[in-house]
């Protein structure tokens, strides 16, 4: 059991730290980059993509680095100390670890390759409206025409996916199970209809509505992938909570200095004892998520997937909690100035909550942990 | 101790049950019930319809629309309107400024001001807030100086909320930078069409403009508008404030919002047992606090108010922003939603929004801090 | 719609605060009153017969004052306020209230008779090993024997079931259902074995174990009386309320006079606004309690089984809340010496405890009302 | 970063697991699993138990008996005991008065005191706390006065945990009341069977006896039980507080009590989803904490402690309080019946003493305000 990074770990996050830092540490220019379409920094992401970051969980043979979860994790949370609006849960986290578990090995290399470049943007589109976080697709249909494949219904809350270049799309298969399938917008002949709109944090989503649209099978054609889904959302889980850690270290940093610089009736607000004790409060929230955060990555890296789904929904749980707690008492504390789009904390609490219902709240976790309560007599991280 | 109403106040609450549902224009109150931001047009003309029917002001003095109801009554009368998406006559006109020119004006102001600040034809923002005083409000550094009979404002106000409709604005400005802070105070209305008057919206995290920085740079305003004495703006501002926390516990339209989200997330409810404790959890909360409102209001009655009334403020707020936390998980991943689907969808589209938005509620207005200090010190005398 | 309490009901409150005060504004005395058995002040119990507040609840037929529940409320309070481990609440509203309900005209005036007079007390044996909070009886069960009736089986946890004169019974019919019996353990035949215990508030209770134990059926004999049964209970719940009230105005009272008095680092606690600021929410705890309190005895006074069992379960809730809020953070902010058997405010915390398990605490209360959430689109104390 | 232990540290594992459920005493063990109190006997066998097997102070100087552990096999140490219900070392000799003495005390004191206090021969009692002190340790006022080569103690200390059983007790005494409060202390090593020590049973809310107040009246202590230099008390006191917070956080006792909870109640938690949900939560945040520990142990090796080990006391002890209470609300009524039915009855029968004498737990030690004082000045610099 060891916590630490290794040298070249430390390495990645001073490097990803400086280049994320010199794009937002001024935070009017994440206010600049989600102002208009595509909502993130188009040359940043090229940037990215010469630092490898982009490429870094895929094999060599695909165009990746071929690094792990922790590396990963390290790029995720850098991110979220920035509050960087880049897509890089959704597009490689999210499609790009789906491209990378289900896609045979030619798709692999082109849609990796292309990805890991940045020369295309991927996207998800598996929510659908009503559904319930949940690994299954339902109302969008996958339907077999010759050779081909077409798909009809409606995709919701799509992360960046009206800027995407190419879109990952589960659909229910016509024997059953779930399916998945990539479409390319520019070339899918039938309707892919795209409607962007910013989400509260400033990034984008887009609903996408599918009418008797070409796409080609991901992996094996008619093949059920629901439990590949299962477990890319649970890894997505663990990396967003990576990406939340970031978030919550930069305000209570913000807020920590807010209360020794902020002066009110004469003195700074670390005067009042109430105030320094929540700030305190806030930093026992912040330190056990971080331990849950470090350990669930790992579990991520040892690869089992019952352990995953367990890991993701207790990190998931307890990253909610703490976002929470820590996202609200970050602007209580600072009183109004963080209600203001031009200042940086209050911001970050619109991500954080974004964030917390994109893949599954911390109610949502727990109701499945729920359900293996008796199947342990205690948690025993050390076995 | 008697639970029911009597036979009259409930005749009473029947009354304005039907007006507040017959006489108000529909389109607000669904707006209202649907969480939408109100239009200026909606505002005036929904605070018109109340005024004509002597319901827009009914705590002022009778002889400027005052009612002379109970206290009791004005508790029915408000959780009413808010029963029925009636929106709450503008705070700014009815709650602070109406009241303080009725107890502190001249008789030209009353006869001036009142009726037209009843019925909304003047429009009030609030010129209290400064960007580096925060809840130490006499710190304060907008300056008045004399000149002839006039005065020249220079200074900055911020958290005007609306401000970008206002017609006027009640302000708090140093007339005397010589003496302790409080006692330098004076409050001035000026005409928000003044030359020098600048108002810059603030967009907050959600998305929003309802809040403006309000510039003031050598305007002039007559001396006939101020309030009172010169040097005893402190006073009305302690009135006013005093004033806001009367009904300030948002209790009515809290229990509308959580009556929706089971309405609209039923199956969601039904489906997660926390869900349901949650609700049962705010219920209880709610009823709690409004039985505390109606416990103070029947106290009050001409005395000193009933100490407890400090708490509604404070709780009052934390179960408006625990109701609209509880929407967004209700929501799920409906929140991040284009809305495009249904009323449903957009209602919860828009939640995570005034979830945000509702964060200021334990900031402005006398933070919650604030209320803990006022607890502490004046009831329980730590 | 009214929350004051009239001319008489404040010098009922103020008769009883001077009695009660008197006995027990020394705590130690209510250390010496719980050291022995039978753990109450049989002095005091006769005062309080004299001043007519045993017979409060009863009709002056049956031997009481006929005054209602704000008057029986008012009571519970003052005893809370002073710890008083008289058995008011359960002799008088719990075993009296059932004799009262289900009684014939003899027994109410022979058995509440002799209550009010302070000459017998009652106990009611209704709780049974394994069960939660039920208002009917199935591990005692009533047999017919010519003309008589037999007990069978075990309770536990009877409230001052070893000291009491006259046992209220409850026992599960031979044609099902649920009824009660009059037990008085010095004539009865048959085994009555009764073992009395402290409680951890240092009040008593008593295992009572019946062996075809003669008993006189309460009221009509076979009757199911498993809805007064509840009702009572019901109404006992808005009563203990009462008593907790009282004993959480002293609590924070208790806490406000030692922050402004114990000085430590040199200065009094209440330098220290962290605590100040948990006295605060103290203090809102209690008001919403208060206020909840208040309502519920009203609700109990208008008389209707139905909103009664919703108010009891509403005040059950709240005032479980705070009792444990205020209960807590009382001996908190004392600290160590909160600790000590010898000092009152920590004993106050034991007794809430021991009063929020007794008739149902928190968490059962609000199961309760889950099953009616949807009856209502909200709740509406004005209707 | 390694989520596994190494294959030595998995070894080392089921050796410790190995021995604390064969090698230590069957009945102890059961009586710990139940919550039972300990008989002084039983503390006394179990801690010389693991002596003899060289278990009961790895983190003492290995001269004395340490083992030259890692901070995770330490860690690995401290959870299998627990998890084994095997009784901790007596931390008032193994946690604090050993360590002091390995650190300052003499060849001579070394020699005289550390192996019968690792076997517990001598039982060490606490005397810091005084009646007016609390949690301003520095101002105490037991004076010791030089008489010759001895002292003369005079004073009276309190909280004096298990201080029945104690043999020696270790004290700070006032040695300069001219100098700034902290400057005046020393530490005394006291015999408690000297005239004029007198141990006094306080009663707790729970019924228990297990603190007590000391009296020191006229106590003659030779010169040779000073620890250190004179005046260097607030060094030694430093040390030793510092020296309680390793390991401070129940993790280990508290899960065990959880599970033991889940077994018991099955049919009641089944039965009511807060329940199953409170459950959750609560192994939710020990695994944090734990894996918090974990973090802290594998940090701290040789350096200053990590930041971190602040929130160790401060969660521990807020989870080990919420964990009474669960299993208080789980038996809910049977926590107030005889207990005569069976075990389960029993257990539930003494969960309200625990509750309550579990509250002590945010107060005693460093209470959790203090902890927040640590973690807001210290780490936070606030």
């Amino acid at each position: 059991m060891d916590f630490t990074y290794d040298d070249e770990q430390t390495a990645l996050r001073d490097a990803v730290r400086g280049l994320v830092g010199k794009a937002y540490s001024d935070y009017e220019n994440r206010r600049r980059a989600v102002a208009d379409d595509p909502g993130f920094d188009e040359k940043l992401w090229t940037q990215l993509a010469e630092m490898g970051v982009l490429g870094l969980p895929f094999s060599e043979d695909d165009g990746g680095v071929g690094a792990g979860p922790v590396e990963i994790g390290i790029v995720c949370r850098e991110l979220g100390r920035v509050l960087a609006p880049e897509p890089y849960l959704s597009a490689v986290v999210l499609a790009g670890g789906l491209v990378a578990a289900v896609g045979t090995a030619e798709q692999r290399s082109d849609v990796l390759g292309a990805l890991a470049a940045g020369e295309s943007v991927l996207a998800l589109a598996h929510h659908e409206p009503g559904a319930r976080w949940t690994p299954s697709a339902s109302g969008v249909t996958a339907t077999q025409a010759g050779d081909g494949w077409t798909l009809s219904g409606v995709k919701d809350a799509v992360p960046h996916g009206a800027r995407a270049d190419v879109l990952v799309v589960s659909a229910a298969l016509p024997d059953g199970g779930t399916g998945l399938f990539l479409v390319d917008p520019s070339t899918s002949s039938g309707t892919v209809q795209r409607e962007g709109y910013p989400l509260p944090d400033g990034t984008r989503a887009a609903r996408v509505a599918l009418d008797g649209a070409t796409a080609t099978p991901l992996g094996e054609a008619g093949r059920d992938v629901e439990a590949s889904i299962a477990t890319v959302l649970d890894i997505a889980r663990v990396m967003a909570a990576n990406e939340a850690l970031g978030m919550l270290q930069t305000q209570l940093k913000a807020t920590t200095e807010y209360l020794t610089s902020r002066k009110q009736f004469g003195v700074t607000l670390n005067t009042f004892q109430a105030l320094t004790f929540r700030a305190a409060d806030m930093y026992t929230s912040l330190e056990l998520a971080h331990s849950m955060v470090d350990w669930a990555t790992m579990v991520v890296a040892a690869g089992d997937p019952v352990a995953v789904a367990d890991a993701a929904a207790r990190v998931g749980l307890q990253v909610s909690r703490a976002g929470r707690h820590i996202g609200q008492e970050a602007i209580q504390l600072h009183g109004g100035i963080a209600m203001t789009a031009e200042y940086a904390v209050g911001n970050y609490t619109s991500h954080l909550t974004v964030l917390d219902h994109l893949l599954g709240d911390g109610g949502h976790h727990r109701r499945t942990l729920e359900g293996s309560v008796f199947e342990h007599e205690s948690v025993e991280p050390l076995g | 101790m008697q639970l029911a109403l009597s036979e009259e106040d409930r005749a009473f609450q029947q009354e304005m049950r039907t007006f507040f549902t017959t006489e108000v224009d529909e389109s607000i109150r669904r707006s209202v019930a649907e969480g939408r931001e109100l239009t200026e047009d909606q505002i005036r003309e929904s605070m018109q319809t109340l005024n004509k029917a002597g319901l827009a002001v009914p705590h002022w003095p009778e002889e400027w629309g005052g009612r002379g109801w109970s206290e009791l009554r004005r508790h029915i009368w408000h959780e009413e309107m808010q029963a029925a998406c009636v929106p709450v006559p503008l705070a700014f006109n009815a709650s602070m400024i109406g009241p303080v020119i009725a107890q502190f004006g001249s008789q030209e102001q009353k006869e001036r001001f009142l009726p037209k600040t009843a019925n909304l034809d003047i429009w009030w923002s609030q010129g209290f807030s400064e960007p580096d005083a925060g809840s130490d409000l006499a710190s304060l550094r907008t300056t008045a100086v004399r000149d002839g009979d006039d005065w020249i404002v220079n200074g900055q106000k911020t958290w005007t909320t609306l401000g970008q409709y206002g017609d006027w604005i009640f302000t708090l400005v140093r007339t005397d930078p010589e003496v302790k802070k409080q006692a330098g105070i004076s409050m001035l209305l000026i005409d928000m069409s003044s030359e020098g008057v600048e108002v810059r919206p603030i967009e907050l995290i959600d998305g929003g403009y309802e809040v403006n920085e309000v510039w003031f740079e050598d305007v002039r305003v007559p001396g006939e508008n101020l309030v009172g004495e010169v040097n005893s703006g402190w006073t009305q501002a302690k009135f006013l404030l005093g004033n806001e926390r009367v009904g300030v516990a948002p209790v009515g339209q809290t229990k509308r919002v959580l009556a929706r989200a089971k309405e609209l997330a039923r199956d969601v409810i039904d489906g997660d047992p926390a869900f349901k404790a949650r609700v049962v959890d705010l219920e209880n909360e709610l009823l709690a606090l409004e039985l505390t409102a109606l416990r103070v209001a029947a106290h009050s009655a001409g005395a000193e108010p009933h100490p407890a009334s400090s708490v509604l403020k404070l709780k009052g707020t934390e179960l408006q922003q625990a109701v609209s936390e509880l929407v967004v998980d209700l929501g799920g991943p409906a929140t991040l939603g284009s809305g495009a689907d249904d009323g449903t969808a957009d209602w919860f589209r828009r939640s995570v929004p005034i979830y945000l938005n509702l964060r200021k509620a334990s900031i402005y207005g006398g933070s919650n801090e604030v209320q803990r200090q006022i607890i502490s010190r004046t009831i329980l005398g730590l």
